[in-house]
């Protein structure tokens, strides 16, 4: 079978995840109501009159995502084993990386859906006038979007099988976005100064750089998470 | 010609298959041939290594040791070609409970590159009974129904081996019914099955071999013919203590 | 607290935790220990013959 | 732990005296024979254990735990995996070690407990990942399963480690530094003090390594045995 071959299957699994999102609908309604609590409960621990507020700004918004996330790639391996459906995936002729690459590909839309949703409310609430940089905020959002969902992907699937998902997702995967945080917060922190992509300098690439080591590792490690 | 040519492949080749969790021993050196075309069924008590060889046949598994073949083809070198020839049957239905009937078998047909996934589905669900709720979601479905629409998803791509994993686990006495009215009618002389069960009634009546699989090994093989079915259930259990030890 | 003070307290803290850590090995070590003996023996008594009917 | 264990217990035992007399000699050395610093005194004392316990950590420590997993992973020897998650909990104890005399160091030398600096601020998140590494083991049941995703995790972790440093540091390096480090030169006893004491936590390290996988292995055996004993004792008709 050829590559376009398999690019369609790993197609039909997000399609089918995103097919079943819609109709359960769970997932991203306490996706975005969770990421806009924590927007909302940072609001109080955060002086208005502050004169310099960009930087904390920035870090509400990435920790609202930080929560969201989570719940989003826990319940995409919750979901197949309901029925057993990992097992039934797993059947199918088709390669594991296509499997993975068909979860993250649906992850990594819930994640940047309900990113741009806590965005906007973010722009709301906060005031901030984005102009210029709104093109360049959906772009970060975009690239952490991928690494989060890479990494997600592959211990979402290590936590299927595990006691007390959620919360342990969290310890596990949190420490291992410490850069992917880090660099989205210091980019968008410049975009909300109201200075152009150009002035994170190459921040943005550090992104890049950070997706791509770890889509390859984790497609390189996804086997041995659903074998048994 | 050589000989060899004419030698007929069998459906399911196991030699001395070792798996080995963590620190227990699920199967310990299994040797099992199923001639092409048969219906075995293997009964067994919970935790005799049933459904540990039906997943290790299914490519779900990996053998500790040992060999083992579907068709002629290794479950580990050549997953692919196996995942291609086997369909699966068990107690998990594999079927996504938001979507409809037939968006299951749809998906399911893509993963499985069949060309005419639709019109094959149509044909499945026809012949199960299940053509007039093809466009409901499966969680609007009895615990039969899905059951049956998982044969249609095993079925989907024409399998040459059929593993049926417990197939009446969680199924009342009517839907278990049907569900061996569906199965017998599997038995086209083609397609090999092969079925595991701890319910001695149902698993006698459809099968042409008999084995027993007790602690991890084969303790009993037979022709069907041969089972004297009324005495079976003191052979069973004669089996399966004599595996155990007392 | 003076610089003695932090210093006194660094070393104590180190040289708790090592033990700690120790002593928690040695037990967990003992514990396993027991429960081994234990199962062995429980084991050999199985396989005398007539234990069970 | 089959053959000859009176013998393996003496040769643990005499490792674990010779680990313990060069902890006492880097003691001395540190408090006593070492000269005091000229500029932050009494206090730099702390470096000669804490240095030593954070390069063991970070350097054999979690190094051996990725080149396992990685070992695991490629020959599927539970062996591996066992001294991997050995080294994972001794690598956790010596990051505690630093993470807790290092703000008791900072203190009195820069007047803050903590401070975001890249090699503090990284050493935090490591152990945060290490532990994680730790729980995860606790709750994914035994055997090869858990050894698949501990290895996974475990090289995940690893590689992630340089670039976590690189990006706090670099993040460090634009935004205004509250306190920069103050290094200092070591004379020639300082550095005879600061290998000794490396010497002694190679020692410790492969103590409790031997001691940890020892106890993993028995376990293991534990497993075994009570498998084996339902196993005779259950009859699963």
């Amino acid at each position: 079978m050829g590559p376009v071959n398999a690019l369609g299957q790993a197609w039909a699994i997000t399609k089918k995840d995103l097919v079943a999102e819609l109709r359960g609908a769970s997932t991203i309604v306490s996706m975005v109501l969770l990421g806009l609590l924590v927007v909302l409960v940072f609001n109080f621990g955060t002086d208005p009159g502050a004169k310099d507020v960009t930087l904390a700004r920035s870090g509400v918004l990435w920790a609202a995502f930080l929560f969201a996330g989570v719940i989003a790639v826990g319940r995409s391996f919750a979901t197949e084993k309901e029925a057993g459906c990992l097992d039934g995936l797993l059947l199918c002729p088709v390669d594991r990386a296509v499997i993975y690459l068909g979860k993250l590909v649906g992850n990594l839309i819930l994640l940047f859906v309900t990113g741009l949703v806590i965005l906007g409310f973010f722009t709301v609430l906060y005031n901030v006038g984005l102009g210029a940089g709104s093109a360049g905020l959906v772009l970060v959002m975009a690239l952490a979007s991928i690494g989060f969902s890479a990494i997600g992907t592959l211990f979402a699937a290590v936590g299927a099988g595990v006691r007390a998902r959620d919360a342990l997702l969290a310890v596990f995967i949190f420490p291992l976005l410490v850069p992917l945080i880090i660099a989205a917060a210091h980019v968008s922190t410049v975009l909300l100064a109201g200075q152009g992509l150009g002035g994170a300098g190459l921040w943005p690439w550090f992104l890049v750089v950070y997706d791509v080591i770890f889509l390859a590792i984790s497609f390189m490690t996804f086997d041995f998470v659903v074998e048994e | 010609m050589p000989a060899e040519t004419h030698r007929v492949v069998a459906a399911v080749e196991v030699k001395n298959l070792w798996k080995v969790y963590g620190h227990v021993e699920a199967l310990k050196g299994v040797d099992l041939t199923v001639a092409e075309g048969s219906f075995l069924t293997i009964f067994g008590p919970n935790g005799a290594g049933k459904t540990t060889l039906m997943k290790v046949l299914a490519t779900l598994a990996r053998p500790t040791d040992g060999s083992a073949l579907v068709g002629g083809h290794d479950v580990t070198k050549e997953a692919g070609a196996v995942r291609k020839r086997v369909g699966v049957i068990s107690h998990n239905t594999y079927l996504y409970p938001q979507l409809t009937a037939m968006e299951n078998l749809a998906f399911y047909g893509r993963m499985y590159g069949l060309k005419r996934a639709r019109e094959r589905s149509t044909q499945l669900l026809e012949q199960l009974g299940l053509a007039t709720r093809m466009h409901d979601r499966v969680a609007t479905f009895s615990r039969g129904m899905q059951q049956r629409l998982s044969v249609a998803r095993a079925l989907l791509h024409e399998p040459e081996l059929l593993l049926l994993d417990e197939p009446y686990t969680g199924l009342d006495q009517h839907a278990s019914r049907i569900l061996a009215g569906v199965l017998e009618g599997l038995r086209d002389g083609q397609r090999t099955v092969v079925m595991t069960t701890h319910n001695l009634q149902e698993g006698l009546e459809s099968c042409d071999r008999v084995a027993i699989l007790a602690r991890g090994r084969m303790v009993f093989e037979e022709a069907a013919a041969e089972v004297d079915h009324s005495g079976f259930q003191a052979t069973y259990f004669a089996c399966v203590e004599r595996a155990w030890g007392r | 607290m003076n610089a003695t003070g932090y210093l006194a307290a660094a070393y104590s803290i180190i040289w708790v935790i090592i033990a700690a850590y120790v002593v928690y090995l040695g037990r967990r070590q003992a514990g396993l220990r027991r429960q081994i003996e234990v199962l062995q023996i429980e084991m050999s008594e199985r396989d005398e013959p007539g234990e069970q009917g | 732990m089959d053959k000859g264990p009176a013998r393996r217990d003496l040769m643990v035992t005499v490792l674990g005296a010779v680990t313990f007399f060069f902890m006492l000699v880097a003691l001395l050395g540190a408090l006593v024979w070492a000269p005091k610093e000229a500029t932050m005194g009494d206090v730099q004392r702390i470096f000669y254990f804490h240095m030593p316990s954070a390069w063991i950590a970070l350097g054999p420590g979690f190094t051996v735990v990725f080149a396992l997993s990685i070992a695991y992973l490629a020959t599927g020897r539970l062996k591996y995996d066992r001294v991997a998650a050995a080294s994972a909990e001794i690598g956790v104890v010596f990051t505690t070690i630093t993470l807790v005399t290092g703000p008791l160091w900072a203190k009195p030398a820069w007047g803050v407990y903590w401070t975001w600096e890249p090699r503090l601020t990284t050493t935090l998140v490591l152990w945060f990942i290490y532990v994680g590494y730790l729980l995860l083991r606790s709750v994914a049941g035994d055997g090869h399963r858990r050894a698949r995703l501990a290895a996974v995790y475990g090289i995940v972790g690893w590689v992630d480690v340089p670039i976590v440093f690189f990006s706090i540091w670099w993040w460090r390096t634009i935004h205004p530094r509250v306190l920069t480090s103050s290094g200092f030169a070591l004379d020639s006893r300082m550095t005879a003090v600061l290998m000794v004491s490396l010497a002694a936590f190679t020692l410790l390290y492969v103590f409790l390594l031997v001691l940890r996988v020892r106890i993993e292995s028995m376990s293991a055996t534990v497993q075994t045995l009570r498998f084996r004993a339902r196993d005779r004792r259950g009859g699963g008709v």
